[in-house]
């Protein structure tokens, strides 16, 4: 079964066609690229994958389960998680307490024993802080856990929101670009991070990225938007030395 | 000079009385906390120049409440820390029912000037020198049954306020004894106490003969003005609230032609204390005193008179004081601006209304 | 961090004990003031209001300016069953009833209004709050109820037109409001229920839940990406600091003998704000010190005569510079980074 | 007929309400905070004028004299309380501090003028307008609030759309630093704005007190709380919805008054507008802005 | 002399020191580059150049006018244009009168249509989306608003924080010649950028900044080849 099936996927803002006729699927367990000239509706697809926007049109089928039109709150519980573009933190929280905000569904106690602080507290609340520092280990932010969010720079910022959407134990995770204002350096350690999560965390990836190395660094397959429609998708290699896309959006 | 007021280890071979004052000195109701001040302190300063009573010298001071009852209760505190044997107060209503709780366990004597609602006495130590809410309900639809001034009533009051409320609910009551018909109640709130044309539209057109407004002097003048705009020309009857209209600053007083009110005090009534008190009032404040400040001047000289009767002094502790005052209240008999007043076991005031009717820009007492 | 957030809470609790043991020594020594004494009970229902409040726009970042509105619920429901009550129920039992039952009528005004008003934001959820308070001040306002023989009468016209019965007495009459509400409210009780509020509110905040509120406060979008429910936690958050709003309108009702509608208006709301802006956002202890402060210095200017409201205004308004504009908070922390440099040297 | 006069009342109400919203409006779309002084500032205006107007002076100068000292006392609040906390952690500090401005402005008042309530003479003189033999009057105050609540609402959405300050007002309520790379001095735009909407507030003052002719030291507080809500009503920031927002709140009134219940007019006028709010959450002309995501 | 001259800047914000003693020049006619990790302060240095972070010391002069103290919104006057991090477009105006926006200091009507005829020839997308609201831009749209936008004001000297973040491949090779056009137009460029290599590419010179102090400057194609910029900032 697939990981994600999306079918005839439409939205449009006003007469702008931003998603038109869109389809895509992915197995379990792939790294999958998103790329497309800026304004293609990349991060709109992304947007109606998780319920920000209702498509007009279209199915989105997550293992074979309907979740078209679920709200996004549903839409992670059915096992959805993303990153933004624009930064999207808790700022005024700790490194540490964003990524427990994410634990929240996966470790439970009744708000009540949280205000009679019954023994349940301080075990889940133990068990919540350990995981998080593991994962926030797996990025090398575990020595930040301290510092409020959005005093971080901004390269860590990225990092954190992956970190974020990881704890809510997702298993198609989608990245909207990850690396962007991230040096080629700091790009190279992303990529990594990015296969030794796809690897240990038996997770699908669907991630949005402007920096062809990092596309054909990590990711298998890809499919390319422009205008709001697919202009190929397959193999990435193949992709991009396709000449229509050459054209579109690699250039040279 | 040595008028240590601000000491608080008074009562002990203290040489002066001290009388405290609540009321609201700032806030939306301060106009009529300041009037009984300088009601007050003019009474005051006139017993000081006299020599005093029983020969000592009085301190009055009085404290700001803003019109709540909780702050009431902590400006009584404040006046007791200062020693306090005798309190003139509080102005309004719903505050003076919380200070009287306090006082009533504190066994402290207590008058009010102006708190018309009936718990504002509840305790045995308690006296009031205005009508209280039912007693000019009451009086008023009395004398607007006895002497023919109308049959069908119109009323506006002020719903938010239990003084308005108080005098409404009884002159609705009273109104069946005097063959009254109240064909129109209409409310307002001090929330949206400017504009009145729909209770005024609505009161003419259900053919009321009177407007009976239960309510005070600067929302009387918005009616006023609005009633002659829609050119409904009616006869206007009030209570107490409405003395002071004609002293409003830059109203005009043609707009009150006709106004009637039964009020105990009128500022340009003829007899020689009004006078007296007014002009007084005038050099001292630049102001023409409303009901208020004859209050105020009146419970400073009903407690002069009580203290007298009672022969108490200063050394002696307030609640001593106050179980002599209790006694001698209902002995004396006060001649003051409000009329010659006697007072009742349950501290309620026995004193004639007197009706008066603006006429060219006057008061003229009937 | 969980440390210090720990240490933090303590400090709070231990003031307030504090202050409550300073306040009993000098009652029993009899050196405290009338005045101060009589402030005690407020200022403990101030605070439990402050706190409470904070809990709404400190932590869940919406602004309210309806919250004595639900005091003013709080303070009614209980006033009323009291009075019902009063001949029939021991002192205690019943003001601890009374307690609950202003607290959950508060609450659940709170749930049932919260839940189509939360799905606005900022400034309308702001006047709609607002415009909720001045609904409940108006309706009360005008509320008369009486019971007799027969039971219960209500009328939201005129109490002249509710005709009581044998034995009928008044229990909320207009806009009189409620009257000898037996005055159960003590210093003792104040601070028992003001260390319940804080207790509740700080453990509710460093808990699973506190954080899902505080998520959502930061970004609401992040905070549906992962699976967080919005409207619940809002409502909960709205509710919880509702029904504690509620507990002080208890307090002030048995405070008093004389409870009306006019306390309850959109200045006290906005004082209550001001208490918790004041005092810091989100900062439970700073909410308590700021209603301490606040409600203590009309009273203590009481000497300016005059110009006491005048200078209080004055006074807000350098307290707010000096502790939210920018350019102090830098001054301040040079000042402080200087001395503790000076410190270390010596 | 009764309809139609209750109508009339409540529209020259709801003007009054709509001027004030109109500075509030104002305010509130540069600075993004809720100015809770703007109803006081309103009642000094009509304090300045009373004065000026018993001092002799002519009415229409008392009018520029009063909009000249509220622009100075709207500039210089802006200035001294507001902008050291144009940068403050929350939006919430100025607000507060609004406050504190508010109570100061009311207890300046109650120590200058006192706190008896001073009457306002009659000095529109316009006379009303009588239609149908009588029976519909239409004061003149009404007509001339009305007026000039049309024309303020036309010449403030000229200035605000088609001038280079009202663009630059735009530019500033959406990020100040942005701005400032425009080139657009933000420290004299937001002193603009608050002189406009002081200057509004006069206007406010002099056509509140000519309809209803009595000021005290808290005249503006009410006013402005209703003004709030007409704004927020209207969609706080849009300025036909100011306007709009004001009538309605006014005819609401005036109707909820005349054909439900005189006692529960307020409990009337704000539950309509929290039905408004639910059905329309951004206000009758609020944009209803979806972040983009 | 130079153009640009940034001598001993020291800015903090609060207690937090941003930049210490950072010094450098822009000549007339050069593109200048700025590079340096996360949080080394080229932001900041830009913020203090165009006047929106008053440094704490140190001296700014252009065209041989000291501008250290004066306002952001004259140094534009000035002709100093920015472009800043994170676009800060005006989201809810549309796109013309964002451009429009950009204009604000010019009086002639007639130059400013001019200009923005040639903001639409070299940002066609902008053209069609003329009655856009800014907000629901994509980025890369963005970005090309905030550079039109900075273009609309005809600079002498522009400064540019990361153009390229966001913007696909074409697209960055696009606005790097946008910037190259923009140059031989002749304004001068002030570039920070975190592609480090395409800013190497087409830059005349460069600093490399490193926790608020310049450590390196030279020639761009020399840093190019030199082997520590490789490994620190070209990832190679
Ligand atoms: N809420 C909205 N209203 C109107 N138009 C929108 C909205 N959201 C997106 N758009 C438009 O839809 C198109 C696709 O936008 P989207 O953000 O998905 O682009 P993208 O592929 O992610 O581009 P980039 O790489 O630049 O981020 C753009 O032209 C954008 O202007
Ligand atoms: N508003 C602020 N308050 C406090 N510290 C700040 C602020 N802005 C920046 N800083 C700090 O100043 C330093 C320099 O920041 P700056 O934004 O100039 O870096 P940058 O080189 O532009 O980095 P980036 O590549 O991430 O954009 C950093 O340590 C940053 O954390
Ligand atoms: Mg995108
Ligand atoms: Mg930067």
């Amino acid at each position: 079964m697939k990981m994600l099936e999306v079918k005839n996927l439409c939205i449009s803002f006003g007469g702008l066609h931003a998603v038109d006729r869109f389809d895509l699927s992915i197995d379990k367990g792939q790294l999958y690229g998103l790329i497309g000239p800026n304004g293609a509706g990349k991060t709109t697809v992304f947007n109606l994958l998780t319920g920000v926007y209702k498509p007009d049109e279209g199915i989105v089928k997550l293992e074979g389960k309907d979740i078209t039109g679920l709200k996004t709150t549903e839409i992670n519980k059915a096992g959805v998680a993303r990153t933004f573009q624009n930064i999207r933190l808790f700022k005024e929280m700790t490194v540490l307490d964003n990524v427990k905000a994410a634990l929240h569904r996966s470790y439970r106690y009744q708000t009540l024993t949280g205000i009679l602080r019954l023994p349940a507290y301080y075990k889940q609340e133990k068990a919540m802080d350990e995981k998080a520092l593991e994962l926030l280990e797996v990025f090398d932010l575990a020595g930040e856990s301290e510092v409020l969010a959005g005093n971080m720079p901004y390269g860590k910022q990225r990092k954190l929101e992956i970190v974020r959407a990881l704890a809510t134990n997702p298993k198609l995770l989608l990245l909207d670009e990850p690396a962007a204002g991230m040096n080629p350096q700091e790009t190279g350690e992303l990529m990594e991070t990015i296969r030794f999560v796809r690897d240990n965390f038996e997770v699908t990836i669907l991630l949005i990225e402007h920096d062809m190395k990092l596309v054909s660094g990590i990711c298998e397959e890809l499919t390319v938007l422009n205008f709001g429609e697919e202009l190929t998708h397959g193999k990435t290699t193949e992709v991009l030395n396709n000449p229509e896309v050459i054209k579109a959006y690699l250039g040279e | 000079g040595k008028k240590d007021s601000g000491d608080s280890s008074s009562s002990e071979g203290s040489e002066t009385f001290k009388i405290g004052g609540i009321g609201p000195l700032t806030g939306p109701a301060a106009v009529y906390g300041i009037a009984v001040q300088n009601g007050a302190d003019l009474a005051v300063k006139e017993i000081n120049e006299a020599g005093g009573i029983n020969g000592k010298q009085v301190e009055f001071k009085m404290e700001d409440d803003t019109h709540d009852a909780e702050k009431a209760v902590n400006a009584y505190n404040t006046l007791k820390d200062w020693g306090m044997q005798m309190l003139m107060g509080t102005v309004t209503s719903d505050p003076c029912i919380a200070v009287e709780a306090e006082a009533e366990a504190d066994n402290m004597f207590l008058i009010t000037p102006s708190g018309t609602a009936v718990d504002c006495i509840k305790g045995g130590n308690a006296f009031r020198l205005c009508f209280s809410d039912p007693t000019q309900g009451i009086k008023a639809a009395e004398y607007i049954g006895e002497h023919g001034v109308g049959k069908k009533i119109g009323v506006i009051y002020d719903s938010s306020s239990s003084y308005s409320k108080g005098i409404y609910e009884n002159f609705a009551k009273e109104a069946d004894n005097h063959d009254l018909e109240v064909v129109a109640a209409e409310a307002f709130t001090a929330d949206s106490n400017k504009d009145f044309t729909v209770q005024l539209k609505k009161i003419k057109d259900a053919g009321a003969d009177v407007v009976f407004l239960p309510i005070y002097y600067d929302e009387t003048a918005l009616i006023l003005k609005q009633a002659k705009d829609m050119e409904f020309d009616t006869t206007f009857f009030g209570c107490d609230g409405l003395d002071g209209l004609l002293s409003v600053e830059g109203f005009d007083t043609s707009l009150a032609e006709g106004v009637m009110l039964l009020t105990p005090f009128a500022a340009n009534a003829e007899d020689e204390l009004t006078k007296k008190f007014v002009a007084d009032f005038d050099a001292a404040y630049s102001q023409t005193p409303i009901q208020f400040a004859a209050d105020g001047y009146d419970a400073i000289y009903a407690i002069k008179a009580a203290a007298e009767e009672g022969g108490i002094t200063p050394d002696m502790s307030a609640s001593d004081i106050c179980d002599a005052l209790v006694t001698s209240m209902t002995k004396i008999e006060l001649k003051g601006l409000t009329g010659t007043i006697s007072w009742a076991d349950d501290g309620e005031p026995d004193k004639e209304p007197k009706a008066a009717i603006i006429e060219g820009g006057e008061y003229v007492m009937k | 961090m969980k440390k210090k957030i720990f240490k933090n809470n303590m400090i709070t609790y231990a003031l307030i004990i504090a202050f409550y043991i300073v306040m009993q020594v000098m009652i029993t020594t009899g050196s405290i003031s009338s005045l101060l004494q009589g402030l005690l009970v407020p200022l403990c229902m101030y605070a439990i209001a402050a706190v409470s409040l904070n809990l709404v726009v400190g932590f869940s970042g919406e602004l309210s300016l309806g919250h004595a509105g639900f005091m003013c619920i709080g303070a009614y429901a209980s006033a009323i069953f009291s009075r019902v009550t009063e001949d029939s129920l021991p002192d205690l039992p019943r003001f601890l009833i009374a307690i609950l039952i202003g607290a959950l009528v508060a609450g659940v005004f709170g749930f049932l209004i919260g839940i189509p008003v939360l799905r606005l934001r900022g400034d309308y959820l702001a006047i709609v709050t607002l415009a909720f308070g001045e609904i409940i001040k108006n309706l009360f306002n005008v509320l008369s109820l009486g019971k007799d023989n027969e039971g219960l009468h209500v009328s939201f016209n005129d109490a002249a037109v509710m005709e009581l019965g044998e034995g009928g007495e008044k229990i909320v009459d207009g806009a009189l409001g409620i009257t000898g509400t037996p005055r159960d409210s003590s210093f003792t009780i104040g601070i028992i229920l003001l260390l319940l509020t804080v207790f509740i509110v700080v453990n509710l905040v460093n808990s699973r839940t506190g954080r899902a509120i505080t998520a959502i406060r930061d970004n609401r979008i992040a905070a549906e990406s992962i699976g967080l429910n919005v409207t619940k936690y809002k409502l909960m958050a709205f509710t919880i600091s509702t029904t504690l709003a509620g507990v002080a309108g208890v307090l002030y009702a048995h405070n008093l003998s004389s409870l009306t509608v006019k306390l309850f208006n959109y200045n006290t709301s906005i004082l209550i704000l001001v208490f918790v802006v004041l005092g810091g956002i989100g900062n439970v202890r700073g909410s308590i010190i700021a209603a301490i402060v606040l409600t203590a210095l009309p009273e203590l200017l009481r000497g300016m005569a005059n110009y006491r409201m005048l200078i209080y205004a004055l006074l807000l308004i350098v307290m707010m510079l000096f502790n939210w504009a920018p350019a102090a908070i830098h001054f301040r922390e040079r000042i402080k980074s200087k001395f503790s440099k000076k410190q270390e040297v010596v | 007929m009764g309809f139609l006069s209750y109508l009339i009342n409540g529209i020259s109400l709801g003007s009054v309400y709509a001027i004030i919203a109109l500075g509030y409006t104002m305010v509130y779309g540069i600075a993004k905070m809720l100015n809770f002084a703007h109803g006081d500032v309103i009642m000094i205006g009509a304090y300045v004028v009373l004065t000026a107007i018993t001092g002799g002076i002519n009415p229409l100068v008392a009018v520029l004299i009063s909009m000249v000292v509220c622009t100075v006392l709207g500039m210089t609040i802006e200035k001294v309380a507001y902008k050291p906390l144009r940068n403050a952690a929350s939006p919430l500090a100025v607000l507060i501090t609004a406050i504190g401005i508010s109570y100061l402005l009311q207890n300046i008042a109650l120590i200058v003028f006192g706190a008896a309530p001073k009457s306002f003479p009659d000095f529109i003189k316009v006379p009303a307008l009588k239609l149908a033999g009588g029976e519909l009057v239409i004061s003149g105050v009404a007509m001339v609030t009305i007026g000039a609540c049309v024309v303020i609402v036309v010449a403030l959405t000229f200035f605000v759309n088609r001038t280079k300050q009202g663009r630059a007002m735009k530019a500033v309520s959406e990020d100040k630093g942005a701005a400032q790379l425009m080139g657009i001095n933000v420290n004299a735009t937001i002193s603009l704005t608050f002189a406009i909407g002081s200057a509004l507030a006069a206007i406010a003052g002099v056509l509140l007190c000519a309809a209803y002719p009595s000021v005290t030291p808290y005249t503006g507080a009410m006013p402005g709380i209703k003004a709030f809500t007409a704004a927020v009503f209207g969609g706080i920031g849009s300025i036909p919805g100011a306007m709009i927002g004001g009538i309605l709140l006014g005819v609401i009134e005036i109707f909820g008054k005349a054909y439900i219940s005189s006692q529960v007019a307020d409990a009337i006028v704000f539950s309509v507008l929290i039905i408004v709010l639910l059905v329309k959450p951004t206000g009758l002309f609020g944009k209803n802005i979806q972040e983009k995501v | 002399m130079a153009m640009l001259e940034v001598k001993d800047l020291d800015v903090y914000y609060g207690v937090i020191q941003a930049l210490k003693g950072a010094t450098f020049e822009v000549d007339k006619g050069e593109i200048v580059a700025l590079i340096g990790a996360n949080g080394a302060g080229k932001t900041t240095i830009l913020h203090t150049v165009t006047g929106l972070i008053p440094p704490k010391r140190g001296e700014i002069i252009f065209e041989g006018k000291d501008i250290t103290k004066i306002p952001a919104h004259r140094i534009v006057e000035r002709g100093i244009a920015h472009v800043p991090e994170g676009r800060r477009v005006f989201a809810d105006l549309n796109v013309y009168e964002n451009l429009k926006m950009g204009a604000y200091t010019r009086k002639d009507k007639h130059e400013i249509a001019e200009s923005l005829e040639s903001v639409y020839e070299r940002f066609p997308r902008l053209k069609e989306r003329l009655t856009q609201r800014a907000g629901t831009l994509s980025g890369g749209e963005q970005q090309m608003l905030a550079m039109g936008r900075a273009l609309m004001s005809k600079p002498k000297m522009i400064v540019m924080d990361e153009p390229s973040m966001g913007l696909s491949p074409i697209f960055v090779n696009e606005i790097f010649k946008i910037i190259e056009d923009v140059k031989a137009a002749g304004t001068t460029v002030l570039l920070v950028e975190q592609n480090a290599k395409k800013a190497l590419s087409i830059a005349d010179r460069a600093y490399v900044l490193e926790t608020g102090s310049v450590v390196m400057s030279g020639k761009a194609d020399q840093l190019l080849n030199d082997d520590g910029i490789k490994k620190a900032y070209l990832g190679e």
